[in-house]
């Protein structure tokens, strides 16, 4: 391994230095959360800044053919980064208040964004696999991180057996692959796969890999888990899998559906594919809306959203080409800023015994105007309004799906995505109806009904609430989250600008 | 430069006013909401002015052309021509309206609604300026927000299920228009290499060779599908009634006199000009359209017992005139449809205001529990008549002018159209007169004495009216500045 | 000259004044309308005198522009007034009829409630009926036309706490709106045809560009027609013309009798061009007027109410002006106009007074022997009755409805049917002229007289209170405008009197410079003479018939309630049932159509949203924490996607 | 070779049906491990004499040991298999065992490179060699992964405040 | 080694697969899922192993490997929870219950 591989490779390496290092504070630190919180949220750091410092010169560099540090995987490793930092400093105050924190949270955070780094850069389906597995494992553990709560374990439990038969299939469909091919590079099947050249049994393999993909980006049909472990992890946890696993997951989809190798050929291979696509893309978009149209339960709502807006990015995915490229990676960003914002708000006003509900929404306006803020912005960016950044994102999926492929490579516009544009418009019309019922109760007076509320809670015993938490880090970084969204929703120009350039690379 | 004040004024208030309400802190109403209040008054006054310096000084067309967002080629630019100028007169004008008719009626949180009402103007003056279809839609969709905050928290006993009824056809409609308009941009780039939201470079799209005809009329659907929602056209207009009648006074001012207004002003500058052929095809279903709604809006005020609804049912009515005369493809069609959006807007603006009176004063917008008004109230009767008068497009109104020259572009487009059209007007009398001799006359059902008009109240009405009755008998001072517009969008346009 | 915009200015300031002069104490509100009227009177006296003086008469044409009003397409309409022969006639019966009435009813209505309301309306109206016919182009002539429509159902639901009173207005309004949408499209039709709405200029146009008898001209005149039916509340649309009479009289004499409704005469004459070009429509003018005059006659013999009687005798009296009009006398038709509007106005105006009087009593079977209690109004009346069906001394029926009789005898040819229908017309006139003569005023008095006199019982149905003038006490704001148009009627025909009995057909040939001269064949003075004695003899004739009727009908009265009225005469006092059959053809369904304003297509919107629901609901049971039946669907969809990829 | 395979292949089947449809986790648990033993011949036949060794030493020999664990600990075992549950495994483990003495014995030629096929078999040191020549960042993201398994399994089977009562109080020590 | 040979395998890890995924969906107790799950990722491994056969090349050893290794810590984790869920449902349902249900670990303590 040459010296520039490893200053192209740079992030990945300082995460696992971090990774050793939480270990270590775990081990041997006085104030062991403290300890590995600080090595978790530097190490981020140094890794987010090693990632523009010192791997964006070397681009694109691919290391012995198993990773690729390209424009897509930097964009990826700072969704990623930046996404897992913030959740760090977000759950510090929440975890503080709930358990006896201890370190291995923050040291499964970083081995989860090393995996997802490591997913977001292969390029060989030996790193997409191993990069995949050690997300998934250290998301189980996560999951049910909190040992008190019951309803974690059975959440991590379903997740873990569904995950693990999701990676069976990708495996086998990996086996296939290269049992047609003899090659793990995920170019070349591709490109076999398009030519047709790998008959119906690449095709097979391809169709396998899609299931352990969907299932991770929670695409319907694939998406059952979404509810459930949403809610049964907390707050941060679900964030983390909303924001950073379905990011790792998505750059490489770009990274296989993007290359005009898929976009002009006219293979039958390339048109199913479109096809299935589609049809994922739009069974996800209905499903999702469906499920959070009348879901009493945010957090489970929240998932319902973030399976449409999966879906919703499919149609980017489809259209293919550089255009397409950037425009989904565009709305992959804003849709994690968005949902980032949404669940770090969700810690935020979560009352000790559990996470928010409802209820807890209900005057938040008057109670904790910043969150509501917040809340309001990211709600609006997710129904993609104007001055935040969904609108933008949303605009451009429609440009990318009703065929700007561009000059540069031909986009697939074509029934397909036209049928979907028009979908993706009804959709997020349905899921307006979601997003506003929230909305609108955070904006309600104090109203009547919150004292019986409360009586019913204390009925249930659990009158003994501790205030959410308030903690000067976690508001900057809620008030940063906000802002962000509406400045890149006010002037999207640069960010869209460096998106294109390095999707480019 | 003076451009961008008409945006930037209103978001400048609405800041104002959420700070001073903040700065006051919790206790509203008070102080602060009289702060808040003026500022909100200040800034649409001054919209106003500055619309009327420019309508009796500038000369037309103003442009403002701000780099954006580079990479897809959107920019900020607004021009200002003699469509988009009455329309800016009337928002400023409306805005005031507004703040004033809320004056009473508003007491929780006041700043937070005025802050709402300026970030609407700010939408809307944005709309009727936008000459990049990018920021067309921007703008577009952020109207939508804060009126979706001022129905749900201030409205009335239906409020949530309303606003949201209106959110979400509105933005399944905007968003149709948004495809297309990427759509749009697709095709223009994809032919010239230039990819680019300016309204100019689009007009220049070479269409024919681009686009097969299926495609140019999905797309042109696609923008009428928003503008239709707004406007609204018959079979879309389900969100109206309910939103107009749940929203608070200066809501439904703002959405009767403003937001339907954007709809047909869409049509005019955008979905016609941009896809002329289409439009032309489609322009027999669409003058059908407005007929089935003149008609079907006239027959459901009809019916109605709730004074607010019955205004809003009207408007259907009303704005299926509009629909006929722009798609009569006939410059009096046009003219027609723009000088009935204004009286529209500004007879119906005063019409809710003064049901929102009413109601202040009686607490309730059931015709059947008042009456009598009239001996009880005089000056509150008077304009009540006024009103009624305008609603039923009597000569004299701006209404008359707007559906006379309506009736003549679809004359003399399609003799059926009109006949149908004028039966509408048999139509319009009989809900007009049953609501006003309902609500003014016969015995007083509740009793309870109650307060006149204020000055304020009465002077706004007055102007109101006055401007009624100036556009009624001598629409010239408008159709002059409208000449200066139209015929750019309706080039080369002969019946 | 340039000064005419001064005739319908005064009225018109008037009314503002009267508008915010709400300070106005007593009778002022009353003093002013009348005084701005009288001006305008003034006025039009001078207008028309100078008219006269210039030029020959009546063949000038003076116009002012006062400032331009809109374009439709390259016809452009200003705000502009013109006078000719025609309109100088007419603006000389608008004011000066409605100068008297406003003096009438600064005594009539004096304590009503809103006094200085009802004289802001009223001035409004004649400011709306001057603009009408002074208007120069049709769309301002259509502004008028609306205005007056509006004053009209001002006027009617003029007492509004009473719900009836506003449901006629509303009828009226909207019943003549009907009319006027058509007028509309007419002149909307003239505007894109001929591109020109100046009335002069239009017609010329039109009798350049239309063949006679081409569906153009058919269509155009068919729809001013229309217009003027509704106005003038001719068949078929004529049913709001009876109920409008629960206006105050005043309003019934100046706005159901004198002028609204002749308005549509008036068009009608005003376009004659357009007329003479569609013959076909001409018949249907004469034929539309015959039925009104027999059905309206009709209906009038068996009202009870006694101003519905004077109303149905309106109908049928414009029905004369319209059966002119179809044969093409203007002169004839607008002569009698004039005339109708002198003794109408003084009918309406002395039952008025007397219903006033009576406190509100209106059936004429209450009344009876009043000559002897108010012989002013008795003798007023009568001479109003006389011109009504034409008879001597009283020239101003004799002579208006006489020269349109004889004319329709000289058309001949198949137009004899119409000469006959006029004749009924005539035998009709008298029968429910004396019939309501005698129940009022001959006989012994029938209750209401004597609660008529004594002052303070006059808690009418309008619960408004009336310091009624008791039957003899009537102040001299009340009998000088009886007494002047008694005597206008009175020498108002020799205008135009017959030539054998040595008149000179002054009005005909001074109209005849606005209007085509109808070439009259004039026969011998015997057969004029002969034409002429037909109808006095038919009215005469109908005198004994009308006092036994009356009999039959007191008779009647005194029987049980039951038997009192067949069917027959129910009917016929229904008005032949026109009422009920529009409300079962467009009224009801339309209501019902209406309903409660539930909107289907709403309806439809709320199911959209029901279906969203379900399905959510659906979807969500899928969502049951097995992690089996994750794991089943998951297989499935697995298993779909293979499938698909091998299709 | 490919009879070997083929019994292999059957033996293979049949034991992993048979682990699906026993009743106790044990037998299950049992005819697994034959299963393993079946596939690792089946490498074996395929020339994958390396992995053939790991599939029975980690996967048999370590997972499968862990899964016993549990069991025992859940116990959830159900009754102690009694000799007849020895008897299906036994068999079928013996067919396995009869090939490979077969094939060791009698034939080791079957051993070497397999007659007529496209591809030799592959021997440890060429995994070896590409495991950690171009696949060793591979290699070191695989112990990351087994790194973060531990660490998550020990955070989640330590047993302190017994999990059932909702630990409400929050923090056990560390 | 001969095409059909390499067919039969492929044919073999296919049969496992599925016969672990039937077995997944039709066991309730959490072990047993967990076993099933071992035993796709095992035919996985495998058809990775023939894949790299036919080639002659290492890699496809590599990955078995690879899975192996992941195999192995999906199982200790998933173990670590089944501990955990076992632990917390005897104490909800008063350890009554036989063998650890999927479906009763829904229904329990929840």
């Amino acid at each position: 391994m040459k010296p520039d591989d490893a200053f192209a490779a740079a992030p990945l390496i300082i995460l696992a230095l971090a990774c050793i290092a939480s270990l270590a504070a775990v081990s041997f630190a006085k104030r062991k959360a403290r300890a590995a919180f600080a090595v978790c949220a530097i190490g981020m750091a140094l890794a987010l800044a090693a990632a523009f410092a010192l791997s964006l010169p070397m681009m694109p560099r691919r290391i012995g053919d198993l990773l690729s540090m390209d424009g897509l995987s930097l964009v990826g490793t700072t969704i990623i980064l930046a996404s897992a930092l913030a959740i760090a400093i977000v759950s510090r105050p929440y975890l503080a208040r709930r358990e006896g924190e201890r370190g291995e949270y923050y040291a499964l955070l970083l081995f989860a964004s090393l995996g997802a780094s490591v997913l977001a850069a292969s390029s060989s389906m030996a790193t997409l696999f191993l990069g995949l597995e050690l997300l998934s494992v250290s998301l189980y553990a996560l999951v049910a991180y909190r040992r008190e709560r019951a309803e974690g374990g059975r959440a991590a439990f379903t997740y873990l057996i569904l995950a693990s038969v999701a990676s069976a299939f990708l495996f086998f469909g990996m086996a296939l692959a290269y049992y047609q091919t003899g090659s793990l590079e995920l170019q070349r099947i591709i490109g076999a796969a398009a030519d047709g050249s790998g008959g119906p049994l690449m095709i097979a393999a391809l169709a396998m890999m899609g299931v352990g993909f969907a299932f991770k980006l929670a695409v319907a049909p694939f998406h059952m888990w979404a509810l459930e472990v949403y809610e049964g992890a907390s707050a941060p946890v679900a964030a983390l899998i909303a924001t950073v696993s379905k990011a790792a997951m998505a750059i490489p989809l770009i990274r296989f559906l993007a290359p005009p190798i898929l976009a002009t050929s006219g293979g039958d291979g390339a048109s199913s594919f479109v096809w299935i696509i589609a049809i994922l893309s739009g069974a996800s978009m209905i499903a999702g809306n469906l499920l959070a149209l009348r879901e009493e339960r945010v957090k489970r709502m929240l998932a319902g959203s973030s399976i449409a807006q999966l879906g919703y990015i499919l149609v980017a995915l489809i259209a293919g080409g550089s255009y397409g490229a950037s425009s989904a990676l565009f709305y992959l960003a804003a849709y994690s800023l968005s949902t980032l914002g949404a669940f770090a708000c969700v810690a935020a006003i979560s009352p000790a015994d559990g996470d928010a509900s409802r209820s807890d929404f209900r005057a938040l306006a008057t109670k904790r105007p910043l969150a509501a803020a917040v809340m309001t912005v990211s709600l609006l960016s997710l129904a993609g309004m104007p001055l935040t950044a969904g609108f933008m994102g949303k605009f451009m999926l429609f440009s990318a799906g009703l065929g700007s492929g561009g000059s540069s490579a031909g986009g697939r516009a074509g029934t397909a995505t036209g049928i979907l544009a028009i979908l993706l418009a009804f959709n997020s019309a349905l899921s307006l109806f979601y997003y506003l019922r929230l909305l609108s109760l955070m904006y309600r007076g104090p109203a009547a009904e919150a004292p019986e509320a409360k009586k019913g809670r204390e009925a249930a015993g659990e009158s003994a609430r501790i205030g959410p938490s308030r903690s000067l880090l976690a508001g900057s970084i809620l008030a940063l989250i906000g802002l962000s969204i509406l400045v890149i929703g006010i002037v999207p120009g640069p960010l869209l600008g460096l998106i294109s350039s390095l999707a480019g690379r | 430069m003076i451009l961008a004040l008409f945006v930037a004024i209103p978001l400048v208030c609405a800041i104002a006013a959420w700070a001073v309400g903040r700065s006051a802190g919790p206790g509203h109403g008070g102080r602060s909401g009289l702060a808040s209040r003026i500022a909100t008054l200040v800034g649409s006054l001054a919209c106003l002015v500055l619309a009327a310096s420019l309508w009796l000084g500038g000369a037309l067309p103003v442009r403002l052309d701000q780099a954006w967002i580079a990479p897809i080629g959107a920019s900020f630019s607004l021009s200002l021509d003699g469509l988009s100028l009455p329309f800016l007169a009337l928002s400023g004008l409306l805005g005031a309206v507004a703040v004033i008719a809320s004056w009473k009626g508003i007491e929780e949180r006041v700043p937070f609604f005025h802050f709402n009402l300026s970030l609407t103007l700010a939408g809307i003056n944005g709309v009727f300026l936008a000459s990049d279809l990018f920021l067309f839609a921007f703008m577009w969709e952020l109207m939508l927000v804060p009126m979706f905050f001022v129905i749900d928290i201030w409205g009335h006993e239906g409020r949530h299920r309303a606003a949201v009824k209106f959110f979400i056809f509105t933005q399944a409609g905007g968003l149709l228009m948004i495809a297309a308009i990427a759509g749009l941009y697709a095709a223009h780039g994809s032919s010239t290499g230039e990819w680019s939201f300016a309204y100019d470079k689009l007009l220049r799209t070479p269409l024919s060779a681009t686009l097969s005809p299926t495609l140019q009329m999905l797309l042109m659907l696609g923008f009428f599908a928003g503008f239709a929602v707004k406007l609204p056209a018959f079979g879309l207009h389900a969100w109206l009634p309910d939103a107009h009648t749940e929203a608070p006074t200066a809501g439904s001012v703002l959405l009767a006199g403003l937001l339907l207004k954007t709809g047909g002003y869409g049509m005019l500058r955008f979905a016609i000009p941009l896809f002329p052929d289409a439009s032309r095809a489609f322009a027999p279903i669409a003058m059908w359209l407005g007929v089935a709604g003149i008609l079907w809006g006239g027959v459901m005020a009809l019916g109605q017992s709730d004074m607010k609804r019955l205004v809003a049912n009207s408007s259907v009515s009303h704005l299926g005139f509009v629909l006929v005369g722009i798609y009569s493809f006939d410059p009096a069609g046009r003219n027609g449809a723009v000088i009935q959006m204004l009286s529209h807007g500004l007879s119906t603006g005063a019409l809710f205001m003064l049901v929102g009176a009413l109601q202040d004063r009686i607490g309730t917008r059931d015709l059947g529990r008042m009456g009598g008004i009239a001996r009880a109230a005089p000056r509150l009767g008077a304009l009540g008549l006024v009103l009624t008068l305008a609603l039923l497009g009597l000569p004299g109104m701006g209404n008359f002018v707007g559906e006379l020259l309506v009736l003549f572009g679809a004359f003399r487009s399609s003799a059926a159209v009109a006949v149908l059209a004028g039966l509408g007007l048999v139509i319009a009398m009989a809900y007009a007169l049953r609501m006003f001799q309902l609500a003014f006359h016969g015995e007083a059902k509740e009793t309870r004495d109650f307060a006149d008009l204020s000055a304020m109240e009465t002077t706004t009405l007055g102007i109101l009216v006055a401007v009624l009755l100036w556009v009624g008998l001598y629409p010239r001072g408008v159709l002059a500045l409208i000449s200066l517009a139209l015929p750019g969008l309706i080039g080369g346009m002969t019946p | 000259m340039e000064l005419i915009w001064l005739v319908p200015a005064l009225p018109l300031a008037g009314f503002v004044l009267l508008a915010f002069g709400r300070s106005m104490r007593g009778r002022t509100a009353g003093i002013v309308g009348s005084l701005t009227v009288g001006l305008s009177a003034v006025s039009a006296c001078i207008v028309a005198w100078l008219f006269a003086s210039t030029g020959p008469p009546g063949t000038a044409v003076y116009a002012t522009s006062l400032w331009p009003w809109l374009e439709l397409g390259s016809a452009s309409p200003a705000i502009a007034f013109s006078v000719d022969a025609l309109s100088v006639t007419m603006i000389l019966v608008v004011t000066i009829v409605g100068f008297l009435i406003h003096l009438f009813s600064i005594e009539h209505m004096a304590g009503e409630e809103g006094y200085h309301r009802f004289f802001a309306y009223m001035n409004l109206f004649v400011a709306f009926m001057l603009i009408l016919v002074l208007a120069d182009n049709f769309l301002l002539l259509y502004l008028g036309w609306e205005g007056v429509g509006l004053c009209s159902f001002l006027l009617i639901g003029f007492w509004y706490r009473d719900r009836a009173n506003g449901d006629a207005a509303r009828k009226a309004f909207i019943v003549t709106r009907i009319g006027d949408v058509a007028l509309l499209l007419g002149i909307l039709m003239l505007a894109a045809d001929l591109g020109s709405l100046g009335i002069g200029e239009a017609s010329r146009r039109a009798a350049a560009a239309w063949a006679p008898g081409s569906g153009m001209a058919v269509l155009a005149a068919a729809l001013i027609l229309g217009g003027a039916l509704g106005k003038s509340a001719q068949l078929p649309l004529h049913t709001w013309l009876p109920d409008a009479m629960a206006g105050p009289s005043p309003v019934s004499a100046l706005i159901h009798a004198a002028t609204m409704v002749t308005a549509g005469v008036y068009l009608v004459a005003r376009s004659n061009v357009f007329f003479s070009l569609a013959p076909q429509v001409m018949t249907a003018v004469a034929i539309l007027g015959a039925a009104t005059l027999l059905v309206a006659g009709a209906s009038a013999i068996a009202q009870r109410d006694f101003k519905r009687i004077l109303a149905y005798s309106t109908m049928s009296q414009i029905g004369y002006m319209f059966l002119a009009l179809g044969v093409a006398a203007w002169t004839g038709a607008v002569f009698h106009l004039a005339t109708h509007a002198l003794f109408k106005s003084l009918l309406f105006l002395a039952a008025g007074a007397i219903i006033n009087a009576l406190g509100h009593e209106r059936d004429v079977f209450a009344m009876g022997g009043l000559a002897k209690k108010m012989p002013l109004l008795f003798w007023t009346f009568l001479a109003g009755a006389f011109g009504l069906t034409a008879l001597p001394p009283v020239t101003a029926g004799l002579a208006s409805k006489d020269a349109i009789i004889a004319r329709l005898w000289y058309v001949g040819g198949d137009a004899r049917i119409l000469w006959w229908a006029a004749m009924a017309g005539v035998l009709l006139t008298s029968l429910y002229t004396f019939r309501m003569l005698f129940l009022v005023f001959a006989g012994e008095s029938r209750g209401a007289a004597e609660n008529g006199g004594s002052v303070g019982l006059h808690a009418g149905p309008h619960g408004a209170g009336h310091d009624g003038h008791g039957g003899s006490g009537i102040g001299a704001a009340t009998a000088i405008p009886l007494i002047v148009l008694s005597l206008l009627c009175l020498v108002g025909g020799l205008l135009d009197f017959p030539r054998f009995l040595g008149g000179s057909p002054f009005f005909g040939s001074f109209l005849g410079g606005a209007l085509p001269r109808s070439a009259d064949e004039g026969g011998s003075g015997l057969q004029e003479a002969l034409l002429s004695l037909g109808p006095l003899l038919l009215t005469l004739a109908g005198i004994p018939i009308a006092w036994l009727m009356a009999r039959r009908a007191l008779e009647r009265e005194a029987e049980p309630v039951g038997k009192r009225s067949s069917r027959l005469a129910a009917f016929v006092r229904g008005g032949f049932g026109f009422d009920r059959l529009y409300a079962f053809l467009f009224v009801g369904p339309i209501l019902r159509l209406a309903g409660r304003g539930v909107d289907a297509v709403n309806l439809a919107s709320e199911g959209l949203r029901g279906f969203a629901m379900r399905a959510s609901r659906l979807i969500r049971s899928s969502q049951d924490g097995r992690p089996r039946r994750y794991l089943a669907v998951l297989a499935v969809g697995a298993a779909i996607l293979l499938a698909a990829v091998f299709l | 070779m490919n009879v070997l395979l083929a019994i292999a292949a059957l033996v293979a089947v049949v034991s992993t049906l048979a682990v699906i449809l026993q009743r106790t986790a044990v037998h299950a648990l049992l005819y697994l491990i034959v299963s393993f033993f079946a596939l690792a011949v089946a490498m074996l036949a395929l020339g994958a004499a390396f992995a053939a060794a790991l599939e029975v030493v980690v996967y048999a020999g370590a997972i499968l040991v862990l899964f016993v664990f549990v069991v025992m600990m859940i116990g959830s075992e159900g009754p102690i298999p009694g000799p007849g549950a020895w008897i299906g495994p036994a068999l079928l483990a013996i067919v396995l065992l009869g090939e490979l003495a077969y094939a060791f014995v009698a034939r080791p030629a079957l051993l070497a490179p397999m007659a007529g096929s496209a591809a030799a078999a592959i021997p440890p040191k060429e995994v070896g060699l590409a495991l950690f020549g171009p696949y060793a960042i591979c290699a070191e993201i695989a112990a990351f992964l087994l790194l973060s398994g531990l660490v998550g399994a020990y955070h989640l089977g330590r047993r302190d405040a017994s999990p059932a009562d909702g630990g409400r109080a929050g923090g056990g020590p560390a | 080694m001969n095409a059909q040979s390499l067919e039969l395998a492929l044919g073999l890890a296919a049969v496992l697969f599925v016969i672990g995924l039937a077995g997944m969906i039709a066991r309730r107790s959490l072990v047993f899922m967990l076993l099933c799950a071992e035993i796709m990722l095992n035919a996985a491994g495998f058809a990775f192993i023939i894949a790299g056969a036919r080639w002659g090349r290492p890699e496809g050893q590599a990955m078995f490997i690879f899975l192996l290794v992941t195999a192995a810590a999906e199982v200790a984790v998933g173990l670590a929870l089944i501990l955990r869920l076992s632990a917390s449902l005897s104490a909800s349902l008063s350890g009554k219950l036989k063998d650890l249900d999927a479906d009763e670990i829904r229904s329990g303590g929840a």
